[in-house]
């Protein structure tokens, strides 16, 4: 209809660049996606120290064993798209405390399921995100299998920047339709087939504090409704909701002289089953020459109780559960990540211990002779298609 | 409740200084950013939830497992 | 906008001696603020380098100015994407302050008598026809 | 695919939004984000509005104090000031004054001596306006955006909807249209230009691509006295209505273009004004006081 705009008359060349300087033609700065395809690999390792004979009937046991696969996908679609996928494989083996019984001396022993449980799970995550002015947008869903287990999650969350850029606010809320279907090893169970939803709400903002300092602050609910009881421990009864409430702060700050960043991060928990927690996480990301890259980290955690927690069983109490992971107890866990970057390539490797102890938490309660100790080694190698 | 919401306020409305928007390079680090390494971050929470009374947090938790 | 550029005199990245927007007065320029940490400036810095090759004869210029902090990233990135038109290094912010950047990048359309007459905040890949139109609209005047 | 509408009345008149979307959820907050632009707009810049930027400015005229303008109002005087100049002065934003001789109800012409009084009102150069602020040198001086804020609100609504994700959508704010994008599967938005005696019949149909389409017409709001028309479009220089063409339509790649365009076309003598969009290289549309429809849309 028009001809070619260079052959224009000068009148609607001079309205039109004159036009263009108003705001409405001006293009707002946009929420840049992924400009690159990047893949990534992981190897993993969990593994759990043997149970002591101290606290086990039967003698010392093997405990659980995890080797986990990850593949990890991000790729920019069209001009304001990205899509990530990531998929997981899990590969699990060995024991879990079945039971709380009560030695010959009076102290509590855990009885172990024997080595009963052998399990793959598979997880596969999709993500789409719109980056659009100021922000960006994203739709996950999640599919996990296992033999006994399946889930199904749906996430949506957003991120937008305020004006001059300084803070960002973000929101989530996800929801989860959980199957369980315990079906395998030679122990009793306590159903054969339940359900179970998790609906989980978050906001949060971030907020640039100086050149080289970020600090955000995020607040989640999450209500869990369904089958809530462990369906592998000889005797649970827990309720059939949950709600939990988590609190969290984050900071980093870069150090110019020993070209570092310092993380810090805390997060506070609390649920009406009586449990509360701390969680503090440090970890210093130390760059070296070559392009290598050093970041020791350390982890503090410390819970109460269940409100139903107890080692020893009686019938007469309405709910009950003899778990490890209700009992109240600090945790330490330290380790270190190495990477570095090659071209296109980085490598990352990565190994952590976790230990566990009553003594360690800042609430008391009834010691679990079930607490866990494991390591966690990792390796992995991702790949950027510049 | 209300000392997290007139934290999340004090943040909204501190003093902090006004970063142009070409003073960002630290900021964009790499290092610098919430999570460093996702993968790895994945498998941690999903461990430590798996072990302790508490998750999530940072985020809205995604899909759930029958982890023992 | 609407308003005289900014002055600009800055070393010269790739050779001795400075590039000042006044020597390329008559061009239609395109001053584009660019640091290796921003990802959409190297999103745009191939478009850039095909647009100034397609419409410098007709009297289209590029001027680069690079507002990292540490030089040593900005070379980093030029050896990765090399161009043909002048990079400029702006240390210390006062040029990107004198135009107003809101963030990173932006890039500012310079008629041939050295007003601003586009503001160009963000790159995208499809941002590279309609910045076309514009250069195309400027040198026609 | 959705189809969704959006009537609302703003900017003095009817107006209607058409958005294609995924979903009609994400619809929701890109109306009201359009819509609230366009109200922006009204209340910056409506002469009508005593808290307007507009009244302001003008309430200020003569007393002394330039009045500080934000860079949005700076880059629109702007603009008047290069239609000014390439119009060769017809399109004046202090014309505005010379309406408070005409009242087009009343069907009577003025007399000569009150516009006499009213035209040394009238001079866009006399306005002294930089980047940062606007002054009227003479208490009674107006400002009067209505021949541009309309149309510019329909871009700056259109963009907005885009900011929103919108991909394709249709502004039409009382016959001033922007449009983004095209419905699917097709090459622009079907639009039907009215014939300004038999309202209810099209006198031509355009497909608007992205772009803007913006009428400029003076059949509706005239005075016929003694068997002459007298329209309401007045030159700013004789004070007087302009026997000019009765309705042009214009299509470019902003509407503010378009209406501006087709504003000075209005202004201009018949012949002229042809010439001048035969000249003009945007499709366009003509009709004659002898309601001959001339143009490239025709």
């Amino acid at each position: 209809m028009s001809r070619p705009k260079d052959e224009r008359n000068k009148t609607v060349l001079a309205l039109t660049s004159s036009a263009l300087l108003l705001p409405a033609y001006q293009g707002a700065l946009a929420d840049a996606q992924p400009e690159f395809t990047e893949v990534g690999m992981r190897y993993s390792k969990y593994d759990e120290d043997d149970i002591l004979s101290r606290k086990a009937f039967g003698g010392g046991s093997e405990r659980y064993e995890i080797d986990v696969a990850q593949f990890h996908l991000l790729a920019p679609v069209a001009d304001q798209w990205s899509f990530a996928l990531d998929v997981a494989w899990e590969d699990m083996s060995g024991a879990s405390p079945w039971f709380v019984g009560e030695s010959a001396s009076g102290s509590p022993k855990v009885i172990m399921s024997g080595a009963s449980i052998e399990d793959t799970r598979t997880e596969v995550s999709g993500t789409t995100r719109y980056y659009f002015d100021r922000g960006n947008a994203g739709l996950n869903y999640t599919y996990s299998d296992e033999d006994d287990y399946t889930s199904n999650a749906v996430a949506v969350d957003g991120a937008f920047n305020s004006e001059d850029g300084l803070t960002t606010y973000s929101a989530a809320v996800s929801t989860s339709h959980d199957d369980i279907d315990p079906t395998q090893g030679t122990i009793p169970t306590n159903t054969l087939s339940a359900r179970k939803d998790v609906n989980s709400v978050w906001v949060g903002v971030s907020r640039i504090v100086s050149k080289r300092a970020l600090v955000r602050f995020g607040l989640s609910y999450t209500y869990r409704d369904g089958f809530l009881t462990d369906p592998y421990k000889g005797d649970d009864r827990r309720p059939d909701e949950r709600k939990e409430w988590a609190a969290s702060a984050g900071y980093r700050h870069f150090f110019d002289a020993p070209n570092a960043a310092l993380h810090v991060d805390y997060r506070y928990f609390n649920d009406d089953w009586d449990v509360q927690s701390h969680t503090v996480d440090i970890a210093w990301e130390q760059n070296l020459p070559q392009n290598f890259r050093v970041t020791p980290f350390i982890r503090y955690y410390t819970q109460h109780e269940a409100e139903f927690f107890y080692n020893l069983e009686d019938p007469s109490y309405e709910y009950f559960a003899d778990d490890y992971r209700l009992s109240a107890f600090g945790a330490f866990s330290y380790g270190l990540r190495l990477r570095h970057d090659f071209g296109d390539w980085s490598i990352n490797l990565d190994a952590e211990r976790y230990k566990t102890d009553e003594s360690w938490g800042i609430y008391s309660g009834e010691e679990s002779p079930g607490l866990v100790d494991f390591w966690r080694y990792g390796i992995g190698l991702d790949y950027i298609f510049r | 409740m209300k000392t997290l919401t007139s934290l999340l306020m004090a943040v909204v409305l501190c003093g902090c200084e006004t970063v142009q928007p070409w003073e960002r390079g630290i900021l964009a680090k790499e290092e610098m950013q919430w999570q460093t390494n996702v993968s790895e971050a994945q498998l941690r929470n999903q461990i430590y939830a798996s072990k302790e009374a508490s998750s999530g947090g940072a985020g809205a938790s995604g899909g759930g497992c029958g982890c023992n | 906008m609407g308003q005289p550029a900014p002055a600009v005199l800055l070393p010269d990245m790739s050779a001795a001696g400075e590039v000042s927007l006044e020597s390329l007065r008559g061009k239609v320029v395109y001053v584009d603020f660019w640091a290796s940490w921003c990802g959409p400036c190297r999103i745009s810095f191939p478009i850039l380098e095909q647009l100034r090759n397609e419409l410098g004869p007709e009297g289209f210029e590029v001027l680069a100015i690079n507002v990292d902090e540490v030089e040593a990233d900005a070379r980093q990135f030029l050896a990765d994407v090399t161009v043909s038109y002048p990079v400029v290094r702006d240390a210390n912010g006062t040029t990107p302050l004198a135009f107003g950047v809101m963030g990173m990048p932006t890039g500012y359309l310079v008629d041939r008598t050295g007003v601003v007459r586009v503001i160009h905040q963000g790159f995208r890949k499809s941002d590279g026809e309609p910045l076309r139109a514009s250069i195309v609209e400027l040198l026609g005047e | 695919m959705e189809r969704i509408e959006h009537t609302f009345k703003g900017m003095g008149g009817p107006c209607r939004l058409r958005l294609e979307v995924d979903t009609s959820a994400a619809a929701d907050t890109a109306i009201a984000a359009a819509v609230a632009e366009v109200q922006r707009l009204e209340l910056k810049y409506s002469r009508y509005l005593p808290d307007s930027l507009t009244s302001r400015i003008n309430r200020a005229a003569g007393l002394g104090a330039p009045v500080p303008i934000d860079q949005e109002t700076a880059a629109l005087l702007n603009y008047a000031n290069t239609v000014w100049r390439e119009s060769a002065g017809l399109f004046d934003l202090t014309s505005g004054v010379l309406r408070r001789a005409w009242d087009f109800k009343s069907g009577r012409c003025p007399a000569q001596q009150e516009l006499e009084k009213l035209l040394p009102l009238v001079g866009w150069e006399r306005v002294q306006w930089d980047q940062d602020n606007v002054y009227l040198p003479e208490r009674g001086m107006e400002l009067d955006f209505g021949g541009c804020v309309k149309e510019y609100a329909a871009d700056s609504a259109a963009a907005k909807l885009r900011q929103q994700g919108v991909s394709a959508a249709l502004v039409d704010l009382a016959g001033d249209m922007a449009a983004i994008g095209v419905p699917e599967g097709t090459s622009g938005w079907p639009i039907g230009i009215r014939h300004p005696v038999s309202k209810e019949q099209a006198v031509a149909r355009v497909l608007l691509p992205e772009g803007g389409l913006a009428s400029s017409g003076d059949y509706e709001r005239c005075i016929v006295i003694d068997g002459e028309r007298y329209g309401h479009i007045l030159h700013p220089r004789t004070g007087w209505p302009v026997r000019g063409l009765v309705a042009v339509s214009i299509l470019a790649g902003q509407c503010l273009v378009a209406g501006s365009s087709a504003t000075i076309a209005m202004l201009k003598p018949p012949g002229d004004a042809l010439d001048w969009l035969e000249n003009l290289g945007l499709p366009w549309l003509a009709i004659d006081a002898d309601l001959v429809v001339h143009g490239t849309m025709a």
